[in-house]
């Protein structure tokens, strides 16, 4: 059989997602994107008191590189630390993909914010102000 | 595999191979070669075929232009029109739901001082021949409406609209890419000037389409050169091709009595089967005026790549709205906009992310169908599992 | 028959042959359509044809665009290019010999505010590179100069034109038709910008050819539609044909170095014997820049047709001027005006009535040389004695 | 074999042409056509004191229609009246050829421009003013 589009981990993560489902007592949940767009991914958030994320889901409606991008960054997830989760770039789920075609590249944009969406809505729910969030992402951009 | 993707070309029919070998192996001359055998062959057997395809639509053989695809049909039938200088008006008129070898044509002919008309459809994909009427106005060049759309199989009432041309003296492009093979093409019935086939749609080889171009309708060449085609379409000629689409044009002419039937019979099941399934399944187009065989149809909560990809894995080769637009190695996501089909027949886009189509050919089989209604639950239910917007319904 | 008349296209080779059959039996998807294997081999298959056609002429695979004949790469390469608007200038080069498909083209460019210079050649058909220097002007656009000549067999110093033009910054177009798989094509060494090829001339199918254009080119697409070929070319693609080209291409590169030198050889004899045979036969063309395997000549007292035509009947098919232009079945005998190749490099038409061209392929033999070079004196005796101007001598 | 562009009359006189030559005593000859374009056709008639064409050959540089066309004409020539020879239009050549393409159909006007050419020729050799000719094809006209 000819290759399809995507890379065999793309496929692999398509036809068994990692981690999918909710969490009924996450702490920090995030919702992007939207439907008329093609693609909305939710990801449920369980972060211990040392601050690591100690389980992780997802929901997503989408394409077949949403889908494994949702789920390569679960897996990319557990058992980090905040800051850590923070510093997962969409490039680095791409890599761990082995690449997307060029069009797709957004739906991995589309797990990192939906993971920063997750951690301020944490940081929420501790009482928190989220534009921490914003604060730490602006360093470790500033730090690569 | 299980076939369902004949929307994007059919699987040869083995005679039309048979048939076409021998131009690859023996009669491989130039048809402008008058005066030797093989030259000479080469041009009989390119005037048969023309023949056979002109008797599949109705029309004589000096009507009709062979070329390399619908898309170069539809371009020629559209440019070439109206760059010859018989013809006047700057005003066209097209639907909304063209083909997009129809539809981005037209378009930039605005930057050329056309004014253009798309003509809204219902929400069957259908357009009424009463607002055709009120559309054209006294510089109208060309109205251009396809005989059956693609993506959502619906069928127009292209002999009405014929008739409102007609009445008004305006030309009439019919492309009927998606319609060879499938329902029949009279082109006198149709009260058409132009009409587009490609030989890939009804069991022919890829490589030979045409245009038929009535007696005295008046069009230029886009290609120039050699003169071939008696100047409507200069390049060598793809004799292999074009001897297999007359083939395939014979064969249609002759059997589509006993597959179109058949083919509705297995879309009433499909159709049925489906909306048996699911409250939340939507079809698109029109019931009944529809390509036979042809059923599409989106899913709330479900995303059509991935449908698409699950019934890939599982077998079942299908359509991700139009075959010719699923442009996934295309450089950035502008070009994977939502189907201008299905916006115009009123799909919403905030619940519709893609359809799907699954379009049958001679060669499915009651078995097939029975293997797709089969798996399609568990798919659904599966991706319906995954989607954040299913719970909360 | 013996086949001499190779520059109107060659036999396919059986490797070719081969390798496309599958492509209409089984592997018959549509190249877009990337989710399921039918559709997904095809584009794979497209694709390693694009690999071998682009290493064939030392090109990278994107740089490649695939089209449906000579003509339309022509046609691609000139409108396309000048279509483009990062490109400007309203100034074409071309030479006086150019096939129609650059020629008519470029005339017709007349009526859109072009002006064109038609480069002279020299008795032998070559351009002088000196006068491209001198014909470039500030506001030229594009340079289109062919590599080979179809009628005459000249080759241009088409790597010295390049080189010209490159110092100049001025976009240089190679017509290469009559050339892939007579001559080795390197885009690089030949300086050029694009460059076009056809795949029935180099032992693949008719309805394929193909558009070099170097990364950073902008060309336009001529047809609109399904965005295929990145844009440069909607339309369904004709995999069987492109699959074979792409044989056609990896067996050029591979073996032309076995049948070039065989093709010079017999060129030789055919020129020597057919020299030695009548003092009032005049060759056309250069003797030492011409095709491999290509002689053309008029001879005095003699018209063109008539020669073709008892070749023809004696079994050795050959051309009577352009293949693509012996238009018999013109409506008019306008369209059968003496070549203007032949009067570009200065054969007298008050002597000359139609040159007569024989191009051996591959799989031309020694016997069939010899068999011409017996059947031409009696023919051309027979048609003498006929003639109300040999007696004259 | 396919069947060439020509109809196997015109094939058949291409390939056997009917009284090619010349005629040493020829007391009516006409050239008509240059070789620029493409075809030159000459006629040698010998008519006889009854004024019925007696004998007549050609020559013919030109296409496979020049040559067919020319063979043609003299074969409706031979035994023919002077009157007979001027009737003979270009279509009636066509006709006994079984058709010519629309390109050719210049090759049978140009063997009856030939045929008129020679008779002129004749009459002039004969003392005559060769605008008889003329009259007479012009009552010919006239009558049909
Ligand atoms: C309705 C319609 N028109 C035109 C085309 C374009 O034809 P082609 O793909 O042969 O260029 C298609 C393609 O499937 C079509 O469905
Ligand atoms: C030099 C040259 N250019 C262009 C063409 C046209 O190519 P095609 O016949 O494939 O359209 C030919 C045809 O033989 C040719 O010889």
């Amino acid at each position: 059989m000819a290759k399809g589009p995507y890379s065999d981990k793309v496929m692999d993560h398509f036809m068994n997602p990692r981690n999918m489902g909710e969490i009924s007592d996450a702490n920090g949940i995030g919702e992007v994107g939207n439907p008329a767009c093609g693609d909305v991914m939710k990801i449920f958030l369980k972060i211990n008191d040392d601050q690591v994320c100690e389980d992780v889901k997802f929901k997503t409606f989408g394409c077949g590189a949403a889908i494994a991008s949702s789920s390569m960054a679960t897996e990319l997830m557990i058992g980090k630390k905040v800051e850590e989760l923070l510093a997962l770039t969409n490039q680095a789920i791409v890599d761990a993909l082995d690449g997307l075609p060029p069009a797709k590249i957004h739906c991995s944009v589309m797990a990192e914010e939906a993971i920063e969406e997750a951690l301020k809505n944490y940081f929420k729910s501790k009482g928190q102000d989220p534009a921490i969030v914003d604060e730490m992402k602006a360093k470790i951009k500033k730090e690569n | 595999m299980i076939y369902l993707d004949n929307v994007a070309g059919t699987k040869p029919d083995a005679r039309v191979v048979e048939k076409m070998l021998p131009f690859y192996t023996e009669h491989y001359g130039n048809p402008s070669a008058h005066f030797y055998p093989i030259g000479r062959e080469a041009f009989e057997a390119m005037e048969a075929a023309r023949g056979e395809v002109a008797s599949f639509i109705n029309a004589k053989a000096e009507e009709i232009v062979f070329t390399s695809c619908g898309t170069e049909s539809n371009n020629l039938a559209v440019k070439g029109f109206l760059k010859n200088p018989k013809n006047s008006g700057k005003h066209i008129i097209i639907s909304e739901i063209e083909h997009f070898s129809v539809d981005t044509t037209v378009t930039k002919l605005i930057n050329d001082g056309y004014q253009i008309t798309k003509l809204k459809v219902d929400d069957s994909g259908l357009v009424n021949p009463d607002d055709l009427k009120k559309a054209i106005r006294k510089d109208t060049a060309l109205v251009s409406i396809q005989h059956t759309n693609p993506e959502i199989g619906t069928i127009q009432y292209t002999d009405k609209l014929g008739a409102v041309c007609r009445e008004a003296g305006v030309t009439f492009h019919v492309d009927a890419v998606a319609a060879a093979g499938f329902s029949e093409l009279d082109v006198k019935a149709l009260n058409c000037d132009m009409l587009s086939i490609a030989s890939q749609n009804f069991y022919g080889p890829r490589g030979a389409a045409a245009l038929y171009i009535r007696d005295g309708v008046k069009v230029s060449g886009l290609m120039d050169g050699g003169h071939q085609e008696r100047g409507y379409r200069s390049g060598t000629e793809n004799v292999p091709a074009i001897v297999g689409m007359g083939e395939a044009a014979r064969i249609a002419k002759a059997e589509m009595g006993v597959w179109v039937p058949e083919l509705v019979r297995l879309q009433k099941q499909l159709w049925d089967g489906l909306g048996g399934m699911f409250d939340f399944l939507h079809f698109t187009g029109n019931k009944d005026r529809r390509r036979p065989g042809h059923v599409s149809f989106w899913i709330e909560y479900i995303e059509g790549e991935s449908l698409l990809m699950w019934l890939s894995l599982k077998g079942f080769a299908c359509a991700s709205g139009s075959a010719c637009s699923s442009n996934i190695l295309a450089d950035d996501e502008e070009d994977l906009a939502a189907s201008y089909v299905l916006t115009a027949v009123g799909v919403p886009s905030d619940i519709c992310a893609g359809s799907l189509g699954m379009s049958m050919s001679k060669y499915n089989t009651q078995d097939d169908i029975d293997n797709v209604l089969k798996v399609m639950p568990e798919t659904v239910q599966r991706l319906c599992e995954m989607s954040p917007m299913y719970n909360r319904k």
